[in-house]
C-alpha cells in the first residue's frame, strides 16, 4: 500500500489494516462530493472488510444533523467554523481535527468572457452583474477578505447562499463574472474559464476533518482519517485543484 | 310503536304537537311552506328543534329543554326512515344498490340485501332500471326508486314527502296500491298535496299552516267536513263560516261579495247547533246552480226542494276539465256543464248568481 | 331543497355523524403537525427574538416576501382560473398529460425548476433573447422572484379549483344558459360564485407556497437584500451562522402564514356563508 | 336528476360554453408551466443521459423515491382523510386556527422544516429522548425519510379533500343515516366514494410532493445513499458537480411523475365515472 | 315562431318529430321515462341528439346530419328559456337575484331587472321571500321562485318540466291562472301529469311513450276521445279497443276477464264506421253501474236505454275518492257511491258485472 513509507514508523497500522472491518459513515462538505467519493472507493479496495457510507451537504446541515444523533464517525467540513462548532459541543475533541486540504477563490466568467473580465478591479465596472456569495457563508468571507485586501468595492447583482449558487449563475451566462473556490473551475470542466488573481492568497479556505466522539468504529475512522491526509489522499485532493494543508 | 311528539323550531315558526297510534298512518296536509318538511325532517332526526320531546314506542328520540340541550338520539338509531322531497339517489350507487343499502347497514348480509332491493324494485315497478346510475334515470323513475329505498329499510316509523309528486297518471295508482299494502300495518306519516293520497293512504290527517297544526282527524271527518279553507281547497268544496242565526240559518261572516249585507245561508244542520254558535257551511261544487237572475230559473236537478240559498257573485275564472268547467268566484265555485257556460254567456268579471238548496249545505260546528 | 343540517344556526345543533375512531386518528395526525412547531417555539431563544426580528435585513426580507407573495398569488389567480376551467370544462385531445404536466412544478425539486426557469427567461434562455432584445432584464429582478413564486404556486390553485368545478357540475350553468347568459356571464355570475370556496382555498395554498418558496428563487432570482431576498433566503442565510435565529425568523414566516390564510378563510366564511347554506 | 350535458358519451357531444378568452388566457398560463420543461429538454446532453440515469446511485435514489413517497402518501392518506373528515364535518372551538395550522408544514421552507422535525425526534427532540430510550432511533434513518415526506405532503391531502368535502354537503349522508347506517358505515359508504375523486387528485398531489420532497429530508434524514438519498437528494449532489447531470437526472423525476399522475387520473376517471355522470 | 323540430337520440330510444305554431302552448303527456325531459333538454340546447333538425322562426336551432355534425346554436343564443324538473335556483343568489338573473343577461338594468323581478315574485305569490336564499326555501316555494325565473327571461320559446308538481292545492289555481294568462300568447310547451293543466293550459297535446309520438292533435279531442291506454288514464277514461262488427256494435280485441269469450260493445258511433274498421270505444267510470249479477238489477239512472252492455270482471282495488269509490277492475273503472259499495259488499277479488248503456260508450275511428 501507498502509506507504507510513512507508516513503518506506526507498526499497528498494517495490522489493523487487516482487521478493520463493519463500516464507517463520513460526514463531509459537498464541495467534497467528488474528492471523497473516488477515495472512499479507494479505501474500501484497500480494506475488503469495510464499507465507507458517504452524506454529503452543506456544513452547517452536517453539524445540525451530528448535533441532533446522526451517526457519523468521521466529519470533513469545509471550513474551521463548523468545526468549531461541533467541538463546543464536544462531539468532536479538541485536539481532533486535521488541516488536510486548501482552497482559494478564482473569479469565473463564462467561456467567452463577454465583459472582458481579467483582474479583480475589473468586477467592480460599472454594467458588469456580479455574483459573489452572502457574508454568511465561507465562500463570501473569503471574497469580502479579498476585496479589502485589493481595496476593490464590488457591487454585486446577487450574494448567493453557496458557491454552487453562484457557479450556477455563471455557467448559465446569467452572470458575467463570480467569485467561487478553484475546486469549482476545475470541476465546471469547459462551462466556465478561471481566472487566477494575487490578493486571492488573502483569503486561504482551509479544510478540516476529524472523528465524531461517539462513532461506532473509531478504529476504522482514524484510518480512514489518516488515508485522506496521506499521500494518496493529496493526490486525489491536488487533482481536483485543492491546496496541500498548510 | 306509538308515537309522542311535540317540538318548536323558532327560525321556522315551527310549534307542533301530535300523536300517532302503532299502525296507523297520518297524512300531513297543509300549504307550501307550512312546515310540513321540517316536521319529517325534525322527526327523522336531521334539524334538531330548539326544544321538544318525541318518544317513539318505548325509544325516546329527543327530550330537548329550553336552552336545546338533553337527549338526542342520533338519526340511524332512531328507526326512522324518510324519503325526502327530492329524490337524492347516492350518485356513486346503482339503483338496485340504493336500495340495498338500508338493509345492508342494519346488518343484512349483502347477497339477501340485493335480492330484498330486487323485490322492492319490482314492487314499484322499475325492475328493469336496477343496474343503472341514478344520472340515467328520468325524473319520475328516480323517484321510484327512492320510494323503493325507503321502503326497503324496513323501519319502525316511515316518513315521505311527497312520495308520488313526480310520477305518472299510468304509474301512481299502482305505486299507491303498493303503498296502501305497505302502510296498512305500518306507523307512518306521509306529506301530499294529493287528497286522493289522503283518502287512500290514511287514516287520520293532520292539517298544518304557518308551522302549527289547524286541523287533525280522521280522514273522512277532515275531508268532508272542513274546518280550514284549506283543507276545503284540498277537498274541492266550497266552505263558508259564519254564526247560527236560527235553526237551519247560518248567517255568514264575510259577504260573498263586496259591498253586499251579511248572508243568510240556508243549510242542513248536521251537529247539535243553537243560534249564536260558530259553524261551518260546505258546499259541493256540483251541487250549486249558476243563473244571470236572481230567480230560481235554474232549478235544480236534485229533489225541488223550495229551501235555497242565493248567493251574488262576480266570475273570477273558467277552468275547463274535462267534461265539466268550475265557474271560480271568489272563494266559491261552481261546476256547470260546458254547454251551459256558453249559453249564459259566462265569463271572468260577469256578475252571476250562485244557487245552492239547503239539503246540499251542510253545516255543522267549527 | 331543504337542507337543514348544513343551516343550522347555531353551532351546536347540526348532526354532525363523525364515528369516535375517526377523530382519534386526526389528533394523531394533528399532532403530527403540530408537535414540530411546538418544538420549533421551545428552541427560539427569545432574548435575541426581537432584535433579530426587527432587525433591517429581516424587515426587508419580510416586506418582500409579503409584496412577491401576493403578486405571485394574483398571477396564479388570473392564469390558473382559466386553466382550471378548461381543464374541469372540456375534453380535447392530449388533455390528460396537459394536467399531468400541470402538476410538474410540484414535483421538480425547486432548485431544478429555478434552473430550467433560467433555461427560459434567462439571457441565454429560450425567451430571454427576445426579452433582452426588448431591452427587459428579468435575472436578478423583483420579477424573477415573482415569476419563480409563480411558477411553483400555479398548479395549486389549477388543481383546487379543478377539483371544486368538477364536483359543482354544469347544471346551474346549463340554467344559466337557457336563460339568455352568454358564456363569459355565466362564468362570471354561476361558475364562478358557486367555487369561490375552493378559489379562496387555492389562492391560500398557492399564497403559502409561494411565501415558503426558496429553491426556485435561489437558483433562478438570486439573493440580494431588498432585490431577491425573500423571507425564505434570509433565514437560509441565518441558519449559517446560527440555526436557532433561523428558527425565531422562521416563526415569523409561520405567523404571518397563519394570519394570511386566517384572515382569507374568514373572507371565505362570509362570503360563502349564503352557498354554504346550500351545500 | 336528469342532466344529460355530463353524460353525454361521445365528447363532441357536450356543451362546453367556455368563452374563448378563457381558453388564451388559458394557454398563457400551460405555456408558462410547459416552457421550462421544454427548455430543459432542450439542455438534456442525450450522449451521457443513459449511462447517468442507470448508474448505480441513480437507480438506488430512484427506488429508494418511489418507495417512501409511496409510503408517505398512504401515511398521507390514513392520517389526512380522518383529518379533513374532522374539518368538514365539525365545528369545535379552535378550528379555524386548527385548520390553518395544519397549511403550515406549506409555507415552511423545507430545510426549516427538517429542522423542525429534528428538534421533534432528534436525538435531544421533544420525543426524541422517549424513542432513545425505546432503543428507536427514527432520524437519518429510512423512515425519517418518511416522516419528512409525510409531514410536506399532509397539507394536500387535507385541503383537496376538506374542500371536496364541504362541497359534496351533508345530504346524502343524511339519507343514509335516516337509512340506518352508522357514522363509519356512512362514512365508508357515502362520504368517501362520493368525494374518490378529490381523494384520489389529494393523494397524487402528495406524492408529487414527497417526490420532489428534498430540503427536509436533507436536514432530517441526511443524504446516505440507498438509505436516505432519494432521488431530489442525488439531483441536488450531481449539481455541485454538473448542473447538466442533474437536469437530466430531474427529467427521470419528471417521467416518473407524468407516469403515476396519468396512472392516477386513469384509475379515478373509471372508478369516477359512474360518479361523475352525476356530477 | 313557430318550430319546426325533428330529433334521435339513440341512447334514450328518442325521436320525435313535431311542429308548433306561433303563440301556441302545447302540453307533452307521457309516463315516466317516456323522453318529456329528454325533448325539452334537446330543444333548450343542454343536449345534442345523434342527428335532427330544429327551426324556431327563422333561426336554426340545430341541424345535425347522421354523423352528428353540422349547425348548433348555443344554449343562450336560442332565446329558449326552461324550467328543469328541479327547480335548480343558484345557490348564492337570493330568491330576487335569481329572478332577475334572466333580465340581466339579456341586458336590462340591473335597476330594472330587480324590479321586473319582484313583479314576477309577486305573480308566482312568494314576493315576501324575495331576500332569503334557496337553502331556506320549502320545496314549494323554490318551484315558484323557479317558475316566476323562466318567465322573466320572457323566452321566444318557453320549456316548462311539470310547474306544478310540487305547488299546493291553494296555491296551483292562481299559479295556474297566472300561466294561462302568460302563455296565451307565448310559443310553449309544458310537461305535465296533471290533466288540468292540460286543459287550461294547453292548445294541443302530444303525449310521448318510449321516445315516440303516440297521440297529437288539439287537447279535448286527444283526452276525451283518447287513442291510448296512457291517455285514457290521464282522463280517468275507459279505454276499450276493437274492430267494428256492426253498426252500433264492435267487437272488443281482449276479453276484458281472461278465458271470457271475445265481448261485444254496443256502442253510439261518432264517426262513420263500417264493419271491419278499428275502433276505439271509451266509456265514463261515472258512467258504469256495478251489479253482482249479470241481470240489470242495477238499473241505471239515466234514460232508460234497454241497449246495454254487460263486462263480467273480477274487482282488482277500491279506491276511495271522496263522495265516490272508484272500483277498478284491470283496465276498467267504475265509479260508485260509498253506501252502494257497502250494500253490494265490494272488496278486491269479488266477481261483479259492470254495465254501460250504448249512449254512454262513445266509438270512434282508431
Ligand atoms: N333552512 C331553512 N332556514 C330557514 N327557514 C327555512 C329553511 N328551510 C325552510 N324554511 C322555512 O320554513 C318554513 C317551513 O318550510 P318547510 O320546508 O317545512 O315547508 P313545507 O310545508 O314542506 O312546504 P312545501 O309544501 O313547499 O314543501 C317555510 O317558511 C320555509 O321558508
Ligand atoms: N343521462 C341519461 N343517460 C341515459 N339514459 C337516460 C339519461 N337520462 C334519462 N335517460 C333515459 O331516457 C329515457 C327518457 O328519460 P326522460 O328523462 O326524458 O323521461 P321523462 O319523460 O321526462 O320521465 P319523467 O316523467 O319520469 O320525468 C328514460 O328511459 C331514462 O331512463
Ligand atoms: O459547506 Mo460548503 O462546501 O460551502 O457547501
Ligand atoms: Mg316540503
Ligand atoms: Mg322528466
Amino acid at each position: 500500500s501507498g502509506g507504507a513509507a510513512d507508516g513503518a514508523a506506526q507498526p499497528p497500522e498494517s495490522s489493523s489494516a487487516s482487521a478493520l472491518e463493519g463500516s464507517i459513515t463520513v460526514f463531509a462538505a459537498a464541495s467534497l462530493k467528488g474528492t471523497f467519493t473516488e477515495l472512499a472507493d479507494e479505501f474500501e479496495a484497500e480494506h475488503p472488510g469495510l464499507t465507507v457510507e458517504l452524506t454529503f451537504a452543506g456544513s452547517s446541515d452536517l453539524v445540525t444533523q451530528i448535533a441532533e444523533g446522526a451517526p457519523a464517525d468521521v466529519f470533513a467540513s469545509a471550513d474551521e467554523n463548523n468545526m468549531a462548532k461541533l467541538v463546543d459541543e464536544a462531539l468532536i475533541g479538541p485536539d481532533a481535527p486535521v488541516e488536510f486540504a486548501t482552497n482559494v477563490l478564482q473569479i469565473a466568467v463564462p467561456p467567452a468572457n463577454p465583459q472582458g473580465i481579467e483582474t479583480l478591479a475589473d468586477l467592480a465596472r460599472a454594467g458588469v452583474a456580479v455574483v459573489v456569495c452572502a457574508p454568511q457563508v465561507p465562500c463570501g468571507a473569503a471574497a469580502a477578505a479579498v476585496e479589502t485586501a485589493a481595496g476593490v468595492d464590488i457591487a454585486p447583482v446577487s450574494e448567493e447562499s453557496s458557491v454552487t449558487d453562484v457557479l450556477g449563475k455563471v455557467t448559465s451566462g446569467e452572470a458575467d463574472a463570480g467569485l467561487v473556490y478553484l475546486t469549482d473551475v476545475i470541476a465546471a470542466g469547459d462551462a466556465v474559464r478561471g481566472i487566477a488573481f494575487p490578493e486571492s492568497a488573502e483569503a486561504v479556505n482551509v479544510y478540516p476533518i476529524a472523528p465524531v466522539t461517539d462513532g461506532q468504529n473509531p478504529e476504522a475512522a482514524l484510518a480512514f482519517i489518516d488515508f485522506v491526509t496521506g499521500a494518496e489522499g493529496r493526490a486525489v485532493l491536488e487533482a481536483a485543484g485543492f491546496g496541500a494543508a498548510p | 310503536m306509538n308515537l309522542e311528539f311535540s317540538a318548536q323550531v323558532a327560525a321556522r315558526g315551527f310549534d307542533v304537537s301530535l300523536s300517532i297510534a302503532q299502525g296507523e298512518t297520518v297524512a300531513v296536509l297543509g300549504p307550501n311552506g307550512a312546515g310540513k318538511s321540517t316536521f319529517l325532517t325534525v322527526l327523522a332526526g336531521l334539524l334538531r328543534p330548539d326544544s321538544g320531546r318525541a318518544v317513539l314506542g318505548d325509544r325516546v328520540l329527543f327530550e330537548l329543554g329550553a336552552g336545546g340541550r338533553g337527549r338526542w338520539l342520533p338519526p340511524h338509531e332512531r328507526g326512522v326512515s324518510m324519503l325526502a322531497q327530492d329524490a337524492l339517489l347516492f350518485p356513486h350507487l346503482s339503483a338496485l344498490e340504493n336500495v340495498a343499502f338500508g338493509p345492508q347497514s342494519r346488518g343484512v348480509s349483502r347477497a339477501e340485501a340485493r335480492s330484498r332491493a330486487t323485490a322492492w324494485l319490482e314492487r314499484v315497478g322499475v325492475s328493469e332500471l336496477a343496474t343503472r346510475g341514478p344520472a340515467q334515470l328520468s325524473g319520475g323513475q328516480a323517484q321510484r326508486v327512492a320510494v323503493a329505498r325507503a321502503l326497503a329499510s324496513d323501519p319502525e316509523l316511515l316518513l315521505l314527502d311527497e312520495p308520488l309528486a313526480a310520477l305518472d297518471v299510468s304509474a301512481a295508482p299502482a305505486v299507491r296500491r303498493m303503498l296502501r299494502d305497505v302502510l296498512a300495518d305500518r306507523t307512518a306519516l306521509i306529506v301530499t298535496h294529493d287528497i286522493l293520497d289522503a283518502f287512500t293512504l290514511a287514516d287520520r290527517v293532520v292539517v298544518l299552516e304557518a308551522g302549527r297544526v289547524v286541523d287533525l282527524g280522521p280522514t273522512r271527518d277532515v275531508l268532508d267536513r272542513p274546518r280550514t279553507p284549506f283543507a276545503a281547497g284540498l277537498a274541492a268544496l266550497n266552505l263558508l263560516t259564519g254564526t247560527v242565526a236560527a235553526p237551519g240559518v247560518v248567517r255568514a261572516d264575510s259577504p260573498v261579495a263586496p259591498g253586499e249585507a251579511a248572508l243568510l245561508l240556508r243549510a242542513r244542520f248536521v251537529d247539535d247547533l243553537t243560534a249564536g254558535d260558530r259553524a261551518a257551511v260546505c258546499i259541493r261544487p256540483s251541487a250549486v246552480t249558476v243563473s244571470v237572475t236572481p230567480t230560481t230559473d235554474a232549478a235544480p236537478t236534485g229533489p225541488g226542494d223550495p229551501e235555497r240559498t242565493v248567493l251574488p257573485v262576480t266570475i273570477t275564472d273558467l277552468e275547463p276539465r274535462g267534461d265539466l268547467v268550475r265557474v271560480r268566484a271568489g272563494d266559491v265555485a261552481a261546476d256547470a256543464p260546458p254547454g251551459r257556460v256558453a249559453d249564459l254567456d259566462l265569463a271572468p268579471g260577469v256578475r252571476v248568481w250562485f244557487g245552492v238548496t239547503a239539503a246540499d249545505a251542510v253545516a255543522y260546528r267549527l | 331543497m331543504t337542507r337543514p343540517i348544513a343551516s343550522g344556526r347555531r353551532r351546536d345543533r347540526a348532526y354532525a355523524g363523525v364515528p369516535g375512531w375517526v377523530m382519534g386518528v386526526a389528533a394523531v395526525g394533528a399532532a403530527f403537525v403540530l408537535l414540530p412547531l411546538v418544538a420549533m417555539v421551545t428552541r427560539v431563544n427569545w432574548a435575541e427574538f426581537v432584535p433579530l426580528v426587527t432587525s433591517e435585513s429581516s424587515l426587508d426580507a419580510l416586506g418582500l416576501s409579503l409584496r412577491t407573495s401576493l403578486t405571485a398569488t394574483a398571477l396564479c389567480v388570473l392564469l390558473g382560473v382559466p386553466m382550471a376551467v378548461v381543464l374541469a370544462r372540456t375534453e380535447f385531445w392530449g388533455q390528460r398529460i396537459l394536467r399531468s404536466l400541470v402538476l410538474l412544478p410540484l414535483v421538480l425539486p425547486p432548485v431544478v425548476g429555478g434552473i430550467a426557469l433560467l433555461y427560459t427567461f434567462g439571457r441565454r434562455g429560450l425567451l430571454g433573447q427576445g426579452f433582452e432584445a426588448l431591452g427587459v432584464t428579468i435575472a436578478f429582478s423583483t420579477t424573477a422572484v415573482v415569476l419563480a413564486q409563480t411558477f411553483v404556486a400555479l398548479p395549486f390553485l389549477v388543481l383546487s379549483l379543478e377539483g371544486a368545478l368538477r364536483t359543482v357540475g354544469t347544471r346551474y350553468e346549463a340554467v344559466g344558459a337557457t336563460l339568455g347568459a352568454r358564456p363569459t356571464t355565466v362564468l362570471r355570475r354561476i361558475t364562478l360564485p358557486l367555487v369561490v370556496p375552493a378559489l379562496l382555498s387555492g389562492a391560500v395554498l398557492s399564497f403559502a407556497r409561494a411565501l415558503g418558496e426558496f429553491g426556485a428563487t435561489l437558483a433562478f432570482a438570486g439573493s440580494l437584500q431588498g432585490v431577491t431576498r425573500t423571507l425564505p433566503l434570509e433565514i437560509y442565510l441565518q441558519r449559517e451562522t446560527d440555526p436557532d435565529a433561523a428558527v425565531a425568523l422562521s416563526l415569523v414566516l409561520v405567523v404571518v402564514a397563519v394570519v394570511v390564510v386566517a384572515a382569507a378563510h374568514q373572507a371565505g366564511r362570509s362570503g360563502g356563508a349564503r352557498l354554504r347554506g346550500s351545500s
